[in-house]
């Protein structure tokens, strides 16, 4: 116990997952907010000092029970994973700042304590997948997320009744989804008999012509497509992102979808190897058709949405489009976009959801008429809409540029510049649905029922931490694109350098 | 002397962020705007040559303070321009346009001190991004669709600026904005960029689209800064590109026909801009010592008469609520003080002798002779005699003169004739002791204006356009002004195109045409299309049942198995 | 008409009629063109007594100044015209898409 | 079931010893067929026949909604404070020798059944939760209430 910093990959996943039943046990609102509060900071605090620690390089393995790692559960921390386990308690940490006000007036009293279990459970089961080295403890963490998401999306039902659809829609598709994962990593556990992933991607290897693997790959694949949304597998996303409540959909539109996209990444670099040639022709010919395809039609589909909400779901649909085809390109500069775009969209999309979330406070409705002059009204909320608005079109000096230079840049060095040019024309449509908001925030008139309402503190801080890291990381890349670099670099040449 | 060195640009955002956060007094806006730009005319005046200010950005290194003579000339005349713009709106309580200015003068002066091509892709999208704020300004549907059309080109400038840039860092590997051959597909690229925002032929039809949308002051300060950027832009990058000479020929030559049959006065003014920059671009072009001197001389001089003429057309725009031609006249009664600063700024741009068009324009005008251009030499003696039909002789005697419209307003504003006066000043001042301007030029000057040869050619060529004009009016061939407009290119994009491609969407789409009429209409069809397609109740969009959604990820899933398996 | 002689004489900026105000003489008219007349006609003298020295040879052909900026100038006037008569168009051509119209309806 | 006297009798009887049993698989799960989910099952199972024959309030009087609740929370809580008490003694997470340093094998018995506690208190209020939200589910909702 003296050297607590040597625990920290299981604390990272322990303290929420301690925190979770404590919850239930005090059973008071605010009680359960601290703590749920406390878990938070402190696997911020804990994620930030991993990714400190690993930030040149290396990783850090840690064994459960003891057991060393082929036999036992192993938890292995490099810098692709520390960079994201910041991303979800970062974001997390901030959306819980604000959640208080919100959770009051979008779900019942009696449910407080619930809803703040389910919440750390869904922190323990995103930030457990981060960590976890064992395909099957993979599952498990991806289980524990998703069934307390389950729960999470229901909450909207006091505000909307569609939400019980919602969810029990995304149960489906979700479970579904893992149930293809599960199958798949039982297929690999069939051909090479282990579990642990860095011990698969050395049995794998002369196992490329084993249709076993090959099959596991594809199950893989669509299971996390299920989970991430790729389209045309996102049917759940735009109904369970629009009736949860706010603070679960900008907890999920930051975390969720990223997290099954790293898993994806995952496994096809650490666990598969990605020059195995059936890989290669998945990204050619199905990953990246879609993700064309959903950049796209997703934007189109969001120009046309009436309700501003469904209209960021369909937006994040397409911004999946991107990072998977970042992905799919397999190359380290793609895989570095990809990251970089993980964190800037994930931070983007926190800001427009929470910020969103505030303009609908009262009104709880989210269509475009209904934040209509709010501008006006609201100042200091409308601005940070607009700053993630010209963050997520990729307006210089926000972070979205920063995303969508590296992707541009990295379709040329693959050698097709006519990505470079689709994805800029894609983001022409973002500017058109962003720019509906914008419209009806600042050049209407607003109702004239609507009095100005005044907003906490409490709420404009978090939101704002939001809107200025949007900006920060717009300017000071170095965080966000140095340690994306180390994690495709790692990733790509399969270098886990343990200390 | 650490602080001297930061850029320029900054103390503009910093101003621009003050306002928006604290100011809610409305003086004390007005003031800042004052102050900022004095302040950054003195820290330009005091810049030492050099680089002074590095910073990294990714793996590339931004140079924001490369400071050299040519870059400070613009920059002090930037400045001192956005001083007088700001004099001029001192009275606007609008905080939408005082932000806007701001962020447009600094990213225009941040632009100017950019050593590399990132930073001054920023700056440059800055000043398109900010500037349409001050159209936007006015807050009309018009000036609305006017904006979007001008903030769409203005991007498109930068996008391909951005795209010159890539190309040029793929190939070279450096980003360093300097002087380049225009041989290679990214010179090409940055080339046409530069064209876009210095209104070269055809690519002009923005300028003269959306000054006259602008507010009234607004319209003085864009006046000043887009395509002088451009030009430095220019002269830094393609000095003694001869392409050049023959593009700044041309863009002196038409403007002057569209001006003569204007009716919007600041239409007029933004055609003869367009001329202006012609004579600029020609320098360039030319690449002499002495061309570029001119040119930089001309920007200075030009800047300060032609905010001088916007600035009184606009005080008559303000008192009187227009500014046509043919609504006008006779208003000398009871501006005449913006009639006085309005025909000095007439002067200066027909280059009398002792007004400082005078002295800036025949640097260029020599130039084109010594070095042996004569059709060059005789177009821009043409010119001359145009800017003097339109901006020397249309703007003052059709708004003041002419036949009394009967309009009796006030005299402008104390703080626009405070303006107004600064600016005569210099103008004549800069004719009178043209040595001032000299000094401050990129390189040295041996010219004299002042020969007895030159003083009375230029009067003649003058006195004489003057005296065809008094017969051309006694004998009654000028054309009338009627309440009218004039295509000019931009029809293409904003009539013929949208027509065209209607007629295409009509032949693909099946959509019910009998109950539709006119192109906005059709228009709307397109956008049906996409509707069926996209909308929310289209296939794309729906919500289905659990069913059909597995039924998709089986045949996703067979096709990924295919794809592994074969 | 009396009075409206007297209406136009208050609204009349005391400065505008130091500067301007000769402008209101029954000949102004004629003595601007007059003095125009007299001095191009001082300046062409000018040419036979002063010799101009140039870059290109007609720079120095007596007159050439004069008659370029007459002609020119001309030229200008009657090209404008005819350009006119194809490009003109009503001012609302563009409708509400463009400031001209948007003036138009503000004087309404 | 107002009426099924013998059920009733029978019931009162038999829950007992099925509580019995499922201490018996709790404890010998170790070694023996069974463990903390088994045993969790046929706890819950003894309250759901108890539920079932004598009625839901008649249950929850014995075994309220709350507690099952508590209970469920309480079983993860033992799970994970087993582990951490591994760490507090100066081993990795779940590493059960830290239960007896000198034995390790003693340890890992101990820890197992600890362990397995957690899982079977957790089993059996999840599962006595779940009967109790089914069953005092409201029948029929109104247009209203959707």
């Amino acid at each position: 116990m003296e050297q607590v910093y040597l625990h920290f990959p299981i604390l990272q996943v322990l303290i929420p997952l301690l925190l979770a039943p404590i919850c239930v046990l005090v059973g008071r609102s605010t009680f359960s907010w601290l703590i749920t509060f406390f878990g938070s900071v402190s696997s911020l605090v804990i994620a930030i000092s991993l990714l400190h620690s690993v930030s040149d390089g290396s990783s850090i393995s840690y064994h459960i029970g003891g057991w060393p790692p082929p036999i036992g559960i192993e938890y292995v921390v490099d810098s692709a994973n520390a960079f994201l386990l910041v991303l979800v308690s970062g974001i997390s940490t901030v959306v819980l700042l604000y959640a208080r006000d919100q959770i009051k007036l979008e779900i019942d009293e009696e449910n407080h304590t619930l809803f703040y279990t389910c919440y750390l459970l869904c922190l323990t089961g995103l930030l457990g997948v981060l960590i976890t080295g064992d395909v099957f403890n993979v599952f498990v963490f991806l289980e524990i997320s998703s069934l307390s998401t389950y729960v999470l999306v229901a909450q909207g039902a006091k505000r909307d009744k569609r939400a019980l659809k919602a969810a029990f829609n995304y149960l489906i598709m979700g479970t579904v989804g893992a149930t293809f994962f599960v199958i798949g990593v039982g297929f690999i556990y069939m051909a090479t008999g282990t579990l642990n992933m860095f011990d698969i991607y050395e049995r794998i290897n002369d196992l490329e012509s084993s249709r076993t693997v090959r099959a596991s790959y594809a199950f893989i694949v669509i299971g996390m497509g299920l989970k991430l949304a790729m389209f045309p597998m996102h049917l759940w996303m735009p109904g369970a992102y629009t009736y949860a409540p706010t603070v679960v959909t900008t907890f999920l539109s930051a975390t969720a979808t990223k997290v099954s996209l790293y898993v994806l990444i995952r496994f096809t670099f650490s666990v598969f190897h990605f020059d195995f040639n059936f890989i290669e022709q998945v990204f050619k010919f199905l990953v990246m058709p879609l993700a064309i395809i959903a950049m796209f039609a997703m934007s189109f589909v969001a120009i046309f949405q009436k309700d501003i909400k469904r209209m960021l779901a369909y937006s994040s649909i397409a911004q999946i489009g991107y990072m998977l085809l970042g992905v799919s390109l397999l190359s380290s500069e793609g895989l570095t976009a990809t990251f970089v775009n993980l964190f800037n969209h994930g931070i983007t999309k926190a800001t427009l959801f929470m910020s969103l979330g505030v303009l609908t406070l009262y009104s709880g409705k989210s269509f475009l008429s209904d934040v209509q002059g709010l501008g006006k009204k609201m100042p200091w909320i409308s601005a940070s809409f607009l700053i993630g608005g010209l963050s997520l079109v990729g307006i210089p000096g926000t972070a979205g540029f920063i995303s969508k230079w590296l992707l541009v840049q990295a379709t040329i060095e693959a050698g097709v510049p006519i990505l470079a040019l689709l994805i800029i024309l894609s983001s022409l449509l973002a500017i058109v649905y962003i720019w509906k908001v914008i419209e009806h925030l600042y050049f209407m008139e607003p109702h004239s029922e609507l009095a100005s309402q005044k907003v906490s503190f409490r709420i404009l801080i978090p939101l704002w931490i939001l809107s200025i890291s949007c900006l920060y990381w717009g300017f000071d890349t170095s965080l966000t694109v140095g340690t994306s670099d180390i994690a495709a670099n790692n990733l790509f040449n399969n270098v886990i350098k343990l200390n | 002397m650490d602080f001297i060195q930061v850029p320029s640009s900054y103390i503009f955002y910093l101003a621009a962020a003050i306002t928006f956060v604290f100011l809610r007094d409305r003086t004390l806006r007005s003031v800042l705007l004052i102050c900022v730009p004095i302040i950054a005319l003195i820290q330009v005046w005091n810049l030492e040559i050099g680089n002074h200010h590095q910073v990294d950005f990714f793996n590339l290194q931004l140079e924001l303070m490369r400071v050299d003579k040519l870059s400070k000339v613009f920059g002090l005349i930037f400045c001192l321009a956005a001083f007088l713009g700001n004099l001029y709106a001192w009275h606007v309580k609008d905080v939408v346009q005082q932000i806007a200015t701001l962020v447009y003068t600094g990213s225009a002066i941040g632009a100017v001190f950019a050593g590399d091509l990132v930073s001054l892709f920023f700056y440059w999208e800055g000043t398109a991004i900010a500037s349409v704020f001050l159209i936007w300004a006015r807050r009309t549907e018009a000036s609305y669709h006017t904006g979007m059309r001008y903030l769409l080109i203005q991007i498109s400038s930068g996008v391909i600026l951005l795209a010159g840039l890539a190309v040029q860092f793929h190939t070279t590997g450096s980003i360093a904005f300097e002087k380049m051959e225009l041989s290679s597909l990214s010179s090409f690229l940055i080339f046409i960029s530069f064209g876009i925002k210095c209104a070269f032929p055809l690519l002009h039809n923005w300028l003269q689209d959306s000054y006259p949308a602008a507010t009234v002051t607004g319209t003085v300060i864009l006046s000043s800064f887009t395509t002088k950027l451009a030009i430095y832009a220019l002269a830094r990058s393609f000095a003694g590109t001869e392409i050049l000479i023959y593009i700044g020929a041309i863009m002196t030559l038409f403007p002057i026909f569209f001006a003569e049959i204007e009716n919007d006065l600041r239409r007029v003014l933004a055609y003869s801009l367009n001329n202006q920059l012609g004579f600029m671009v020609v320098g360039i072009g030319v690449g002499t010592e002495l061309a570029l001197n001119g040119t930089a001389s001309h920007a200075f001089a030009h800047i300060l008469y032609k905010s001088l003429l916007f600035m009184s057309v606009g005080a008559v725009l303000f008192r009187t609520g227009t500014s046509k031609a043919s609504e006008l006249g006779g208003l000398y009664k009871t501006m005449p003080l913006s009639a006085l600063c309005c025909l000095i700024g007439a002067a200066s741009i027909s280059a009398f002798p002792l007004f400082s068009g005078f002295v800036t324009k025949s640097l260029i005008m020599d130039a084109t002779a010594t070095e042996h251009y004569p059709v060059i030499w005789c177009v821009l003696v043409f010119a001359s005699a145009g800017v003097l039909s339109h901006s020397g002789i249309k703007i003052p005697y059709f708004t003041f003169f002419a036949h009394d419209s009967g309009l009796r307003p006030k005299e402008a504003p104390i703080n626009m004739l405070i303006a107004m006066f600064i600016t005569s000043f210099l103008c004549v001042f800069l004719g009178v002791f043209p040595d001032t301007l000299y000094n401050i030029l990129p390189y040295e000057v041996n010219y004299k204006p002042y020969t007895i040869s030159h003083v009375i050619s230029q009067l003649q060529l003058l006195c004489f356009a003057l005296l065809a004009f008094t017969v051309i009016m006694k004998l009654g061939f000028h054309p009338p002004e009627i309440r009218a407009i004039n295509l000019d290119s931009d029809w293409v994009y904003r009539k013929y195109l949208p027509s065209i491609m209607l007629r295409i969407i009509n032949r693909l789409g099946s959509v019910n045409e009998s109950t539709r009429s006119g192109l906005e209409n059709k228009i709307s069809s397109g956008e049906q299309i996409l509707l069926n397609i996209f909308g929310p109740t289209a296939n794309f969009a729906r919500v289905f049942t659990n069913g059909v959604m597995i039924l998709w990820i089986a045949v996703i899933f067979t096709g990924a198995l295919a794809i592994v398996l074969f | 008409m009396n009075d409206n002689n007297k209406k136009l004489k208050e609204t009349t900026n005391p400065v505008g009629s130091i500067l301007f105000g000769w402008l209101d003489h029954r000949h102004s008219t004629r003595i601007i063109i007059g003095t125009l007349s007299v001095s191009c006609f001082v300046l062409l003298l000018v040419d036979f007594v002063y010799h101009r020295h140039g870059h290109f040879m007609i720079e120095e052909v007596p007159g050439f100044f004069a008659l370029y900026g007459f002609l020119m100038f001309s030229l200008i006037i009657l090209g404008a015209t005819t350009l006119r008569y194809f490009v003109k168009r009503r001012e609302d051509y563009y409708g509400t898409k463009a400031v001209d119209s948007d003036m138009t309806e503000n004087k309404k | 079931m107002q009426h099924h006297l013998i059920l009733k009798i029978v019931t009162k009887s038999i829950v007992g010893i099925i509580l019995l049993f499922g201490l018996y698989v709790q404890f010998h799960g170790d070694y023996s067929p069974g463990g903390g989910f088994q045993a969790g099952v046929i706890f819950a199972a003894a309250f759901i026949l108890y539920g079932i024959v004598m009625g839901l309030d008649k249950v929850q009087e014995v075994l309220p909604f709350w507690v099952v609740q508590k209970l469920a929370a309480l079983g993860v809580l033992v799970y994970a404070l087993t582990g951490v008490f591994s760490l507090f003694m100066g081993f990795n997470y779940l590493d059960y020798s830290a239960f007896s340093p000198h034995h390790p094998e003693h340890g890992q018995h101990w820890g197992i059944l600890v362990v397995e506690l957690g899982v079977g208190i957790t089993v059996t209020g999840v599962i006595v939760c779940i009967y109790y939200c089914f069953a005092s589910r409201t029948p029929h909702l109104d247009d209203g209430e959707w």
